[in-house]
């Protein structure tokens, strides 16, 4: 075929479709009508709209993507594009659960609330799968990692709809000193101007005419920004707007540029210029294909140039269909019949004339009861009087019951919306935020005002131009409008319906029933009959469920209310929102200045927090963790180990009450302490309990350098930030994070001290000269290194501080210098081990944010002649005082074979029953447990109930399959209680 | 300076940079401190920065400066700097010339950094010659506005996710 | 997502920011003379007020300074900010500020979006 | 009249089209004097009045709720019900409610469609492998079930997780079968409409504006529809709760904050267990009706607008696909906000105060949706007897002088 149609599938045949076209008004080229089953009934389905607010055409796209509840009336097609109905099986014609459809007088609304209770398990077993199998509409999507930006903007004015009147405001503000963006959903601007006959002319221009040349005004403004295709969702407090534009209109997805992007706007000022969305009236089978609403089937005609019916029947309540009934004689088709619900004397001059002029049957005061049809339109009842019905026969049926300011986004903002009992519906009335409403979201369906509300509302402004057109509008000049939600049925029948909420199935019946269950409220009726909760909202079916409502409980509709407008204003693609912060970019991974060493020589990585830590390093491919641990340890007691401490936080403190300030954040007392001299040090927060722990540095009693725990790093000094800002800001101290100007490797073992000294062997590393928890300065190459004499291990130990440029040379000329020393490099888990042999604590895994100094014997670490430090009051509550409070305690199994589990209950029963039917006491759990390679057996730290008292006795620990160990409880020093091997 | 990422009017390159980080009252006599060290006065005003041929002096708030060595000094001589600066106890100056510095030129750098940030980029919200701290590509930087450029740091540690954001942007 | 304006570096959004809870709770000068109650108060007791709340927040991802607002919980529109060490604004200051977005009751929620007649 | 519903009465109605189903409650104007006024027409408050009622035989009851029955949280949350909380006192408070979910559709003989689906809790590194393990163990010897799961069978539960390439691989997770997820509106409905037909009168659209106490007792409450008296008074108001307790002069240690929750389009079924994850932090289970129900997590700051920040949902699904990449194609439909009650250990306080008559229960956080049934049942207990109940003795108010916390941050930062 030589012509330039595209060509897609629809349900495995192939259809062609014009660019431009979306998938509703391809398939309405083709004559397809029928394109979908609806949710609960599975009744056949058309296309009602064409647009965003479409109910029922959702359709399944399958591709790389295969992404389900497409709205077919917006998706435009691209070549080779698959399109599949949903919810229907196996076929549309044949659908199996159409079933449904029979037995739905039983599926009223809430039926399930009253039934599938018993017997006891069904629910489980056979009620629940079975309705899970009918849930949902489409498939699930297929894994494709499509790429989404981000982009933001901050303006002075958004402009949100570019039809004409946002075009119109954009005019009064081009060339203005305002950073103006402006925002259409559509690929076109110029909204009822490109889709209906309702404009003639304006300033005597053809409305193409005039919206080409606004355009190209606006364009070479400079102030004005426009986006088309892309849709506003969301309204935040502080004129935050979110709207996600669609890239790939009319093309396949890929995965190298951006499919959506999602512009997060801040403004100063919002116009909101976006229209208004038809909605329809209920009758008999007003779900059938062929229904469609009156102004949509005119933008088919106009936008995509199809002509969905040639002889449609139309039905209004309404003076806006003048402008359909004008765009099909226009192009020589002629409506079978014109349905009013009006009288004809009500009815606009205009719209008789053309009746008139080509001869179209006029049925005034009347009202369509219902349609038939199978799988669609084939036949429309006319009620022409009280009692008479007669039937006509047609395959499409255009409806209008009237229209809504789409009030979404301001009621979003919070604005406040109120009932117009002239236009029956609701309207925006008081701004919450800087919104101004422009046009016919404003509720001014006149055009011939609509240049005065522009220039009064946007006259604050400054500077903006004074706008002057003429619009030559086509028929009624005023909109006019009569009541009618719902039309009467000829007969009572079980299955007859009319429908409120197309997608979600839920019919006039069904709200009427909750009313009767006393469901009055209109939060309460939403949610017991699911009405407007389909992927619609409701957008062309809420407001008739109020006036439906408030009938029947002869109420107005400001008093029943609406249901609050949920963001969005229409689904948003879940990647659109994550953006590029996701997948590879989910999270940073923090590197230290060794990470790369640490990747060449097979480290296996541990996430802690952002950063990547080596956990353990594998010497060969099978070495599993357990003996690389094994090994690791073992060699460090033996000969020395280093460690790559670089994660841990740094902070340097200074000033002249840098002593005091410091003495209040640590539990210790820095007063005595000597200069270059350090101190393991406690922080609590201000409940006592212990929040984070890290040696404290003091150069002078002005000038700190404080480590703390690598998770700890931000919240610690945070925390002194606080405290120095908030409550003491007489205090003169500062504090820099330099956790990341210096790399850190903690050296320990028997043999550091000499490998220290044949690195730096102009230092002297004697006990004398380098006494433990002392620190010095040293030029090294042309930079200065901080070495500390401390350990985590129990083993001799030093800590090295030095500029991350010259970390990798330095770490390098360890390993040269100690080439005949067995020099081990090793992770945190090896770290971990070492520690809990010597009996050492870790924040955050010894303790839970419940524990206390005394309660992990810490008393010592108390500044007794401290007035005052943080956390030091709660200290002595009474429950904190408690004798029987859980205490840190050493455990061994009895039996040495036996490993202890982390994580597992200490208990005084030896034999626990399974299943366990009574709460068995605990008396704590297991904290820390390894297998010690020097003791050769497991170590455990345990916080137990009166832990100090029970020292010498025996316990049990759980097991993960509910069997106890022996154990003894014991000090938590399992190895040189003494300290013989650190003080070296 | 090594070029990171170009094209459609934006050059992103990698720069090193020494930097001292300070705090203090910023009273006279820190002024006098810091004047006696570098024979530049500190800006006064909130967000402003300052130069002469040699620094680039920026205040962040109240009790922090930035200051940046514009040509590269001596470490002997920025660490004597920093030691001197300490000597008056109611200072602290900080080396933090182990932070990744970022350059950005181009007619687009506003458009382009606004797929990684909410901030606000225009002129008239943040003009040449003041500096800001904020989030981008959610790490948090801070961003000097020099003449044509804007220079933005980050620590080290994030250096790697930061340049793949910085590229992944340009390219999307 | 409001937008907050930092005393320090200007008009920020709000995911800059951490809040701090209630202001002006002075940490007691000494600890040791209050009881057990009282110091609990100080400890895990703030004021939650619905409408007008003096309360701190922190530029965590800017300048990282500590200021004071006056915001309105009740709408979440901030009616000032001020630095530490400053007075406290009065509370006659907003009297005459919007209590409520759209005029819900002061204790209930409400959330209502149509306008009261 | 006592409503019986089952398959036969709807065949039944739907013989009659429908018409002649009864309201399920009445709305009476309030009296002038209450034994016992409930503040609070959520599914607790409903709950309580249902057990007073029920349990404890008492008349004379009445439930005021400012908007509308089940409006606050208890129709706004995620729906996830479990019990495998950390401490002792938590995990027999949630399985006491657990077992009052397993019976309640038969008991109130309408089907809250409390589905026992299962819940993982993700562990996403070392250490939330050690608490999790931890909480495991403490479960199995409470004699709640509770599992660690391997990777292995994580994937088996949920074979649409990414458990492997990602920034933070799924390591193992807890796994409760018992656990699982309600129709939320249902609860409310349900007891409204058992609590009702023992007399208890339901009053909607009435704002409790002051709590009357005299000598220090309770005296009554000031409505929009005038003064109640009562003898007792029970506040069950979720995020309202302090600017209520205020009016008595009590100050409790709550604050509310912002939670945002989201469901997408619906869809056929592809998650059937209940999945939370505390690192990659978001919550999702998939509803009977195909919708994916996302929970974010609080934000920062107080508010009582029932809107958090964007950015929180941002985060939220940026987890989501991380874990479900198959989801990157879904659609958020509706997002909305609650306001949440939050302890400064994460626990409740089920309590009587210094105000005699006076109760509240209150600073469920996060993750007062699953303790529904329980919580009700304790706190009537409770008001009935002047005292607690041995399960809730330890949510009291004075916890807080004597440091005696039950600090659940733990599992609090999945508690939802």
């Amino acid at each position: 075929m030589s012509d330039n149609k595209i060509y897609f599938k629809f349900d495995g045949k192939r259809y062609g479709g014009n660019e431009g076209d979306t998938i509703a008004s391809a398939l309405l080229r083709n004559n397809i009508k029928f394109v979908g089953r609806s949710f609960k009934y599975h009744r056949p389905r058309g296309i009602y709209t064409c647009g965003i607010e479409e109910p029922n055409a959702l359709v399944q796209i399958i591709n790389e993507h295969n992404e389900p509840n497409v709205r077919a009336t917006v998706k435009k097609i691209y070549e080779g594009m698959v399109v599949k109905s949903q919810n229907r099986w196996p076929s549309l014609k044949r659908d199996f659960g159409s079933i449904n459809n029979l037995l739905s007088p039983i599926f009223s609304a809430g039926f399930y609330y009253k039934t599938f209770m018993g017997p006891k398990g069904f629910w489980k077993k056979v009620y629940e799968p079975l309705i899970r199998r009918t849930a949902g509409l489409g498939k699930p999507p297929k894994e494709f990692r499509s790429k989404s930006i981000h982009i933001h903007h901050n303006v002075d004015v958004l402009i949100v709809g570019g039809g004409l009147s946002g075009l119109l405001a954009a005019k009064k503000l081009a060339g203005t000193d305002h950073d103006v963006l402006l925002i259409d959903r559509d690929d076109c601007l110029g909204g009822i101007l490109k889709n209906t006959k309702k404009i003639k002319s304006i300033d005597n221009q053809r409305t193409n005419t005039w919206v080409e040349k606004t355009e190209w005004l606006i364009k070479n403004s400079k102030n004005i920004k426009i986006l088309k295709n892309t849709t506003v969702t969301t309204y935040n407090f502080d004129n935050h707007l979110v709207a996600f534009e669609d890239k790939s209109v009319g093309k396949p997805p890929d995965n190298i540029k951006p499919e959506l992007v999602l512009h997060k706007i801040r403004t100063k000022h919002t116009i909101l210029a976006n229209g208004h969305i038809e909605r329809f009236i209920s009758f008999r089978n007003n779900d059938l294909p062929g229904v469609m609403l009156a102004a949509s089937f005119e933008k088919y005609i106009h936008k995509y140039g199809v002509v969905p019916d040639q002889n449609p029947i139309i039905f209004t309540n309404n003076s806006s269909t003048f402008s359909l009934l004008k765009s099909l004689v226009d192009l020589g088709h002629k409506p079978r019949a014109y349905v009013d619900v009006r009288d004809q004397k009500k009815i606009e001059k205009e719209t008789l004339e053309l009746l008139t002029k080509y001869n179209i049957p006029l049925y005034a005061k009347s009202e369509i009861e219902g349609c038939d049809g199978k799988n669609g339109v084939q036949k429309v009842s006319i009620r022409i009087k009280k009692n008479e019905i007669i039937k006509i026969k047609t395959s499409m049926l255009c409806v209008s019951g009237g229209f809504n300011p789409d009030i979404h986004l301001f009621t979003q903002s919070k604005g406040l919306i109120k009932w117009d009992d002239s236009l029956l519906t609701f309207k925006p009335d008081k701004s919450y935020q800087n919104t101004i409403t422009l046009g016919s979201v404003s509720g001014n369906f006149s055009y011939e005002k609509l240049i005065g509300e522009i220039n009064k509302k946007l006259s604050f402004l400054q500077g903006v131009n004074h706008l002057e057109s003429t619009l030559d509008i086509n028929g009624p000049k005023k909109f006019q409008i009569k009541e009618l939600w719902e039309t009467k049925h000829e007969k009572k029948s079980f299955w007859s319906k009319s429908f409120i909420d197309l997608q979600n199935d839920v019919t006039t019946k069904d709200l009427k029933q909750a009313i009767l269950e006393g469901f009055n409220r209109i939060e309460h009726l939403k949610r017991f009959t699911t009405n407007s909760m389909g992927t619609d909202q409701g957008k062309i079916s809420s407001i008739n469920a109020l006036g439906i409502v408030s009938k029947i409980l002869k109420k107005n509709v400001s008093e029943v209310g609406t249901t609050i407008y949920r963001p969005p204003y229409t689904p948003v693609s879940f990647s659109a929102i994550a953006g590029r912060s996701t997948y590879e970019f989910y999270d940073p991974e923090r590197k230290t200045p060794l990470h790369t060493w640490h990747v060449n020589n097979n480290a296996v990585f541990e996430d802690v927090g952002q950063w990547k830590r080596p956990w353990y390093f594998k010497k060969h491919t099978n070495e599993t963790m357990h003996e690389a641990v094994q090994r690791e340890s073992k060699q460090l007691r033996e000969t020395a180990g280093i460690l790559d401490g670089s994660t841990l936080g740094k902070i340097e403190i200074k000033g002249r009450d840098a002593l005091t300030f410091i003495n209040l954040m640590y539990t210790n007392s820095f007063t005595k302490l000597k200069p270059m001299s350090a101190r393991y040090a406690l922080m609590l927060g201000e409940d006592g309990m212990v929040k984070d722990d890290g040696i404290v540095c003091k150069i002078n009693d002005q000038h700190f350098i404080a480590t703390t725990t690598t998770g700890g790093a931000a919240n610690v000094l945070a925390h002194m930030e606080e405290y120095a800002q908030t409550e003491w800001p007489d205090m003169n101290v500062y504090m820099n994070s330099i956790t990341e100007q210096f790399a850190t490797f903690n050296i320990s073992g028997p043999k550091s001290r000499v490998i220290m000294s044949r690195v730096f062997n102009d230092i002297d590393f004697s006990n004398d000269k380098f006494p433990f928890m002392t620190f010095q300065n040293f030029n090294y190459l042309d930079t200065q290194i901080r070495i500390l004499r401390a350990s985590f291990t129990g083993e001799l130990g030093y800590e090295i501080y030095i500029p991350p440029k010259y970390a990798l040379r330095l770490w390098q000329r360890i390993f040269f210098y100690s080439r005949d020393l067995d020099l081990v490099p090793y992770g945190t888990e090896t770290m971990h081990l070492l520690r809990a042999e010597k009996g050492y604590i870790i924040v955050g895994q010894d303790t839970d944010g419940t524990v206390t100094p005394l309660d992990l014997n810490l008393n010592w670490m108390i500044g007794k002649k401290k007035k005052d430090f943080i956390g030091k009051r709660s200290l002595t509550r009474s429950d904190i005082v408690r004798e029987n409070r859980k205490q840190l305690v050493g455990l061994i199994p009895l039996d040495k074979t036996y490993g202890i589990e982390e994580g597992q209950h200490v208990i005084e029963k030896e034999n626990l029953s399974t299943p366990i039917k009574k709460p068995v006491e605990m008396l704590g759990h297991v904290t820390s447990s390894y297998f010690s390679p020097t003791l050769k057996h497991s170590v455990a730290m345990a916080l137990i109930r009166g832990g100090k008292r029970k020292i010498g006795s025996q316990l049990y620990v759980s097991t993960s399959d509910l069997n106890t160990i022996p154990v003894e409880v014991v000090e938590t020093s399992f190895i040189d209680p003494k300290n013989e091997r650190m003080l070296l | 300076m090594t070029i990171i990422a170009s094209g459609k009017g934006i050059e992103i390159s990698q720069t090193e940079l020494q930097q001292i980080l300070l705090r203090g009252k910023g009273d006279g006599s820190f002024a006098e401190t810091i004047n006696k060290e570098i024979s530049l006065l500190p800006p006064s005003d909130n967000l402003r920065m300052i130069s002469n041929d040699k620094f680039l002096f920026a205040k962040q708030s109240f009790d922090q400066w930035s200051l940046f060595c514009l040509v590269e000094e001596s470490n002997e001589e920025i660490l004597r700097l920093i030691s001197s600066m300490n000597a008056n106890e109611e200072i602290l100056a900080s080396d933090y010339s182990h932070t990744s510095c970022f350059e950005i030129t181009g007619e687009n750098k506003n458009y382009y950094l606004s797929k990684l940030t909410h901030f606000d980029l225009r002129p008239k919200k943040f003009p040449v010659s003041t500096m800001a701290q904020t989030l981008i590509a959610r790490i948090d930087c801070s961003i000097y506005h020099l003449e044509d450029k804007y220079l933005v740091t980050c620590h080290s540690s994030f250096e790697d996710y930061f340049k793949d954001r910085l590229q992944d942007a340009i390219n999307l | 997502m409001f937008i907050i304006n930092c005393p320090y570096c200007g008009e920020r959004d709000q995911s800059e920011f951490s809040n701090g809870g209630e202001a002006h709770v002075a940490r007691p000068k000494d600890p040791e003379q209050i009881n057990d109650r009282e110091w609990s108060e100080y400890v895990f007791v703030r004021a939650n007020p619905k409408g007008i709340y003096y309360e701190r927040w922190v530029h965590t991802h800017g300048c990282k300074k500590w200021f004071n607002a006056v915001r309105n919980t009740s709408t979440d529109k901030i009616l000032k900010v001020y630095k530490l060490g400053e007075a406290p604004p009065s509370i006659k200051e907003f009297k005459n500020t919007l209590k409520s977005p759209s005029g819900e009751p002061e204790v209930g929620s409400g959330n209502f979006t149509v306008k009261k007649t | 009249m006592k409503k019986k519903y089952s398959f036969f009465s709807i065949l039944k109605n739907s013989l009659s089209h429908n018409e002649n189903w009864k309201k399920m409650w009445r709305s009476p104007e309030p009296r002038k004097f209450y034994d016992i006024i409930i503040v609070g027409g959520g599914g607790h408050g409903l709950g309580t009045a249902y057990y007073l009622a029920k349990e404890h035989g008492l008349k004379n009851i009445a439930v005021i709720e400012k908007g509308w029955l089940g409006g606050g949280n208890t129709g706004r949350n995620t729906t996830i019900i479990r019990s495998n909380y950390l401490w002792d006192e938590s995990a027999h408070l949630y399985e006491h409610s657990l077992k009052l979910w397993e019976n309640l559709s038969s008991e109130l003989n309408y089907n809250v469609m409390f589905s026992q689906r299962g819940v993982l809790n993700l562990a996403h590194n070392e250490h939330d492998i050690k608490e999790i393990k931890r909480r495991v163990s403490a479960n199995k010897l409470n004699g709640i079930d509770s599992y660690w799961a391997d990777p292995k069978q994580i994937k088996k539960l949920v074979p649409i997780m990414n458990t492997e390439n990602c920034r933070y691989p799924v390591l193992g997770a807890s796994y409760q079968p018992r656990a699982g997820t309600a129709r939320h509106d249902a609860v409310a409905w349900g007891y409204a409409m058992r609590a009702d037909e023992m007399g208890v009168d339901i009053i909607q659209n009435c704002e409790v504006k002051k709590i009357r106490t005299k000598n220090g007792k309770v005296h009554g409450v000031e409505t929009s529809k005038g003064i109640i008296r009562a003898k007792r008074v029970g506040v069950v108001a979720s995020g309202h709760t302090t600017v209520l307790a205020e009016t008595a002069g009590i100050k409790l240690p709550l604050q509310s904050k912002p939670l945002q929750a989201l469901v997408s389009e619906p869809i056929k079924p592809v998650i059937d267990t209940v999945v939370m994850s505390n690192a990659v932090h978001a919550y999702v289970s998939q509803s009977d009706k195909g919708e994916l129900v996302i929970g974010a997590g609080t934000d920062g700051y107080n508010s009582f607008t029932q809107r958090g920040g964007y950015n929180t949902i941002e985060d939220t699904l940026r987890a989501i696909i991380e874990l479900y990449p198959i989801f990157g194609k879904m659609k958020m439909l509706r997002q909305w906000g609650g306001i949440v009650d939050i302890c400064p250990d994460a626990s409740p306080i089920i309590s009587k105060c210094e105000i005699e008559g006076l109760y509240f229960n209150c600073g469920w956080g996060t993750g007062g949706f699953k303790a529904t049934p329980g919580s009700a049942n304790l706190f009537a207990h409770t008001i009935a007897k002047d005292k607690p109940h041995s399960i809730n003795a330890p949510f009291s108010l004075e916890r807080f002088v004597s440091g005696r916390l039950v600090d659940e941050h733990g599992a609090a930062a999945v508690a939802h």
